[in-house]
């Protein structure tokens, strides 16, 4: 047993089909979470039928619901691309957890690139929201995924600049070794270690761009100007309904998870909480990450029911005027930190 | 009259976040539909209720019904003198009264000028059908809902 | 940075676009589409996102009331206007009376009128919150849309308790208001006058309406987003305004003080102290603020007229059957829209001969294809919720 | 007006008003009746009134039309016989004291034709054109007149009042079926006469 789980390929195999199953199990979690958060916001009960108490079914008699539905392609459409784009999207958005850490062990690869790869990989779906703008033959798609690649253009920058602070500080790319990094004590106070995520070491700024881009990123409000239901109907996702929608919706929900958990890896400590022994980390680590993860999903949320959305160039002018230049001041401050200290 | 705008900036990102979190906690205001319902108050315009007894089939309810969706047929009966020894007196008898729902606005003047108090509002409100035929009700239909009308408001005193 | 500058900019990067001179794209939105509330339908030529014409197109919701109403009788009718301007029902109701009783030279009770424009004003709370809860949502915030309508409910259902009605009330009859109804065997005929807890329920309900006004100044109009969204966009010039018959808070907002609350008599407002709230630019945002603004002076109104209730009758003594003798009049209101207006002209028959119907969204609306000209798709978005029209009123 | 705000203005209010504008336009008739100030203008002067008066009046409230005529499809006829025509009026008013006037023209029923107004008052476009598809006026010179409401293709003009409502010819009167006399009769005479109310 233990030799078969230590070759590769099965371990390999073995950890994909666990995150296939497990990401949209989450995604449906932070669905059912989104419902009934944006109802109590709004003095609302939300749903209270399917499943009994609190309607906890909900999300999965959705699911149900969109895969009894006729599959329905317009007569116009670019058949290929059309097909192919949701299935773009949830392979983009879930091929960034093969370098999200759990624990120091749970994680599929630690590539020495990780942030890299999951920088790359995040930006895959992008291509799929193009793909399905331009395929569905609809001019609301087209503007909805012209807009999705104007913003792809636009935050792709502020979202690496941001993580390049992070990098500078720990000295790696690698996923477990920026949380190694976080787990190194900063200074001693007496006999006590006092340990920090990067969010607390100065990475202030670069968090809250991080944040910023990766709702622009995951067309989140108040930047969803490529969905912008009351502009575009629902931008690239109008022509899209049964199975290529519920695709697109759990992509949207997995990508909350990801960019929630790179983030957390990032700033917050990933899997490590100070106090938490080192040993217990194996088992403990996935519940304190997936706090963390609970915690940023809560205020993507929040956000989204309490704002309006920005216009296409208010967004741009947001990107290049402000939050480039303070990505790139904020490298400047961390490199010229780590060099004096 | 100029509105009062927050002088540091993101104060008014902060204060919209702190009333939708405010609200999160309070206790919502929506019912759990068809398993706790809202009692509509006493003078709500639901469906309109038939007193057979009390109709003369005047027909003035159908001739001032602004969308014709009522529908009244009668005869006349004689009925046995009252008195022994008396003239036997004619008396109109209801046919059919029809109300098609799927017309019907709701507007209440039926009620209004009935001059025999045979049509009552009930404030009763599920009676939505598949079929838009269905919402034709007959005198019968029409007068099970008598049960449903509640007795008025209490008129506010000065 | 001052408004000025910000439309100076907005226009500036609206050109750009222009002079890359790329074939135009005919976008139709509408007429089923999210924005339009209901069956509005814009036929757009789009450059990139920015519209270079549009032409509305009406008509979808015609349902011909001028000539319907030709072949109804007065009180018919009243239930009829009722739904030209659904979300504000009563408030349409009220014009066509006065003129009918101007016509047959009737005064209604001081009690009748009283209570025709407390529920005036809650059709104008009504009206207005629909738009300071729909508003946002066309700028991507769902939220205020409940908080707004939550309070909205309240009004309603005042306005249920007294007429029966939520939407379309046909409370008012000539002379006054609906005197009586039937109501069930035991009780038969009914005094329909304010029912018990009226008016304590009213109070409390202008407390949570003045409540949800606050709430909607911290979560849409102080918000950075919305300001951007708004300000200097969709400017209504005064001029233009006048010329193309934009009124009530679409007027006010470009800076005119017009109320026909103030200058008409065609209900007792002169009793009561309120104001006329303006705006300086005339833009998208000045006409939220004026609206939010409006519910805050309807309020006041309804407070003052509650506690002045006067007593008395329902109804003027009036014939049973109502035949207005030979005449025309024109009589408008303050409609939350803006000026609603009958011009009723009589024959002497239970009907009218002619009635023509002069409701304030279409006119307000018919100054789009002016305004859109040159703006981007979202804006039109943001312009086209806040001129806040309904498309019963439009097409009537 | 603060003793009895519920009073209809009194007549030589808007006679006054109706006067004062009819003379700047050299109106053929004015009238105050009901509170209602109007002037009634030749159609050759048409424009040039509203162009007067602009500057006073600048609030363009509407345009409209009335078919007058004896023979009518729906509703009643009028108590006289009248001559056939169409009456095409505007009203207008002031920002400041709200008052206003409804200017009023005839044109010939045969040759329904009036100069455009687009040009003094950019808002009556719409007008002009909803008057144009239900009565049948011409506007000359009016730079977009199609249907505004209307389908495409639709024939007639619906507002006229020979135009019949379809939707009281296909279906009988519920209200024809007389099983007896109406009880009612008697008290709705009376109650006529007497000016007795309603349901007290």
């Amino acid at each position: 047993m233990t030799a078969l789980f230590d070759s590769f390929w099965p371990l390999l195999v073995l950890k994909v089909l666990v995150i296939a199953a497990v990401i949209p199990g989450v995604a449906l979690v932070f669905i059912f979470a989104e419902l009934k958060i944006s109802a109590h916001m709004q003095s609302r009960i939300g749903p209270y039928f399917a499943g009994g108490r609190w309607g906890w079914a909900q999300p999965l008699a959705d699911g149900l619901k969109f895969m009894q539905k006729e599959d329905l392609v317009p007569e116009d459409a670019d058949r290929p691309v059309f097909k192919l784009a949701p299935m773009i999207v949830l392979m983009g958005t879930l091929a960034v957890f093969v370098i999200v850490p759990f624990s120091p062990k749970l994680i599929v690869r630690d590539l020495d690139v990780g942030v890299f790869y999951a920088l790359a990989a995040g930006s895959v779906t992008t291509i799929g929201v193009l793909m399905a703008g331009w395929s569905s033959a609809n001019k609301y798609s087209l503007m909805g995924g012209l807009r999705a690649g104007a913003q792809l253009i636009a935050y792709e920058l502020p979202l690496i600049l941001a993580v390049v602070g992070v990098v500078i500080q720990a000295g790696t790319m690698s996923m477990n070794g920026i949380v190694a990094a976080q787990i190194e004590p900063v200074f001693h106070l007496g006999d006590f270690a006092i340990r920090l995520p990067f969010l607390l070491q100065g990475q202030v700024i670069g968090f809250a761009i991080f944040m910023i881009a990766a709702l622009a990123e995951l067309n989140r409000t108040p930047f969803d100007m490529p969905i912008a239901e009351s502009e575009l109907v629902m931008g690239y996702l109008t022509e899209y309904s049964g199975i290529r929608f519920t695709m697109f919706f759990l992509a949207e929900y997995a990508g909350m998870f990801s960019m929630s958990a790179i983030a957390a890896t990032l700033f917050l400590g990933g899997y490590y909480l100070p106090g938490v022994p080192a040993g217990a980390l194996d088992w403990l680590g996935p519940l304190i990450l997936m706090g963390k993860v609970t915690l940023l999903v809560f205020i993507i949320i929040w956000l989204r029911w309490t704002f309006p959305r920005l216009r296409e160039d208010q967004l741009q002018s947001l990107a290049w005027r402000w939050l480039i230049p303070l990505a790139l001041a904020n490298i400047a401050v961390t490199a010229v930190a780590k060099v004096v200290f | 009259m100029a509105p009062k705008m927050p002088t540091i900036p993101g104060t008014g990102l902060l204060k919209g976040m702190w009333l939708t979190l405010r609200t999160l906690f309070k206790k919502p205001v929506t019912i759990n539909y068809p398993k706790e319902k809202e009692v509509p108050v006493a003078r709500a315009r639901g469906v309109i209720a038939l007193d057979i007894e009390a109709c003369t089939v005047c027909m003035l309810c159908a001739r001032e019904c602004p969308d014709w969706c009522i529908y009244i047929e009668g005869h006349k009966e004689l009925q046995p003198p009252s008195k022994p020894g008396g003239r036997p007196r004619s008396r109109a008898t209801l046919d059919r009264f029809d109300i098609d729902y799927a017309l019907c606005m709701y507007c209440g003047i039926c009620v209004e000028v009935c001059p025999f108090d045979a049509l009552f509002w009930s404030p009763e409100y599920e009676y939505s059908e598949g079929k838009i035929s269905d919402m034709l009700h007959d005198k019968e239909r029409l007068t099970e809902w008598l049960a449903t009308v509640p007795a008025p408001p209490p008129l506010e005193k000065s | 940075m001052s408004d000025q500058h910000l439309l100076a900019m907005h226009h500036s990067e609206v050109q750009v676009s222009v002079e890359l001179e790329t074939p135009d794209v005919t976008l139709n939105l509408g007429p089923q589409h999210p924005s339009t509330h209901g069956v509005l339908r814009l036929v757009a030529k789009v450059d990139g996102e920015v519209i270079n014409e549009v032409e509305p197109v009406i008509g979808y919701m015609h349902r011909g009331y001028e000539k319907l109403a030709e072949v109804r009788t007065y009180p018919q009718i009243v239930a009829l206007v009722s739904r030209i301007d659904w979300v504000s029902g009563y408030a349409s109701e009220v014009p066509l009376m006065v003129a009918v009783e101007r016509l047959m030279e009737i005064d209604p009770p001081a009690r009748a009128q009283h209570i025709r424009l407390v529920l005036t004003e809650m059709a104008r709370i009504s009206s207005h919150l629909v738009f300071l809860s729909s508003y946002p949502l066309e700028l991507g915030a769902a939220t205020p849309l409940m908080h707004s309508l939550r309070e909205r409910e309240r009004v309603l259902d005042l306005i249920e308790m007294v007429t029966g009605g939520r939407f379309h009330p046909n409370f008012n009859r000539v002379g006054g208001v609906k005197p009586a109804a039937g109501a069930g065997s035991d009780q038969k005929k009914v005094v329909q006058d304010l029912p018990e807890g009226f008016s304590q329920q009213t109070l409390a309900a202008m407390d949570d309406v003045i409540g949800v006004c606050d709430d909607m100044e911290d979560l849409v109009l102080g918000n950075e987003i919305f300001v951007e969204r708004t300000r200097g966009v969709g400017i209504i010039p005064t001029d233009l305004a006048l010329e193309y018959g934009v009124s009530g808070p679409n007027l006010r907002a470009s800076g005119v003080m017009f109320d026909i609350r103030k200058t008409d008599d065609y209900l007792p407002y002169d009793r009561f102290d309120f104001d006329i709230p303006t705006g300086e630019n005339g833009d998208c945002f000045d006409r939220y603020h004026v609206r939010l603004q409006e519910i805050r002076q309807a309020a006041r109104i309804i407070r003052q007229a509650i506690e002045t209730m006067p007593e008395g009758d329902l109804q003027a003594k009036v014939p049973r059957i109502i035949k207005v003798p030979k005449g025309e009049t024109y009589v408008r209101a303050e409609n939350p829209k803006g000026e609603m207006g009958y011009h009723v002209v009589s024959e002497g028959g239970r009907g009218p001969y002619r009635l023509k119907i002069r409701s304030a969204s279409f006119s307000n609306l018919s100054v789009l294809p002016w305004l859109l000209k040159g703006q981007l798709v979202p804006d039109v978005i943001a312009i086209l919720g806040s001129l806040d029209f309904v498309l019963g009123d439009v097409d009537r | 007006m603060t003793e009895s705000p519920s009073e209809v203005p009194a007549a030589p209010v808007a006679v006054g008003i109706a006067e004062r504008y009819g003379e700047m336009v050299g109106a053929l008739s004015t009238s105050g009746d009901f509170a209602t100030p109007r002037i009634r203008v030749s159609p050759e002067s048409w424009v040039d009134t509203h162009r007067t008066l602009k500057e006073h009046l600048p609030f363009f409230s509407f345009l409209s039309a009335i078919h007058w005529s004896t023979e009518v499809a729906v509703g009643d006829p009028p108590e006289e016989e009248v001559e056939e025509r169409f009456e095409v009026f505007t009203r207008l008013s002031d920002v400041s004291k709200g008052e206003g006037v409804i200017i009023s023209t005839d044109i010939s029923k045969d040759d329904p034709r009036l100069p455009t107004l687009v040009g003094v008052f950019g808002g009556a476009n719409w007008h002009e054109r909803e008057a144009h598809e239900m009565f049948g006026i011409v506007f000359d010179g009016h730079p977009n007149l199609e249907l505004l409401y209307l389908p495409e293709g639709f024939e007639g003009y619906p507002l006229r009042k020979t135009f019949p409502l379809l939707s009281r010819e296909v279906k009988p009167w519920p209200g024809t079926v007389d099983v007896e006399d109406m009880p009612s009769t008697e008290n709705v005479e009376a109650g006529e006469e007497t000016g007795e109310v309603e349901g007290e």
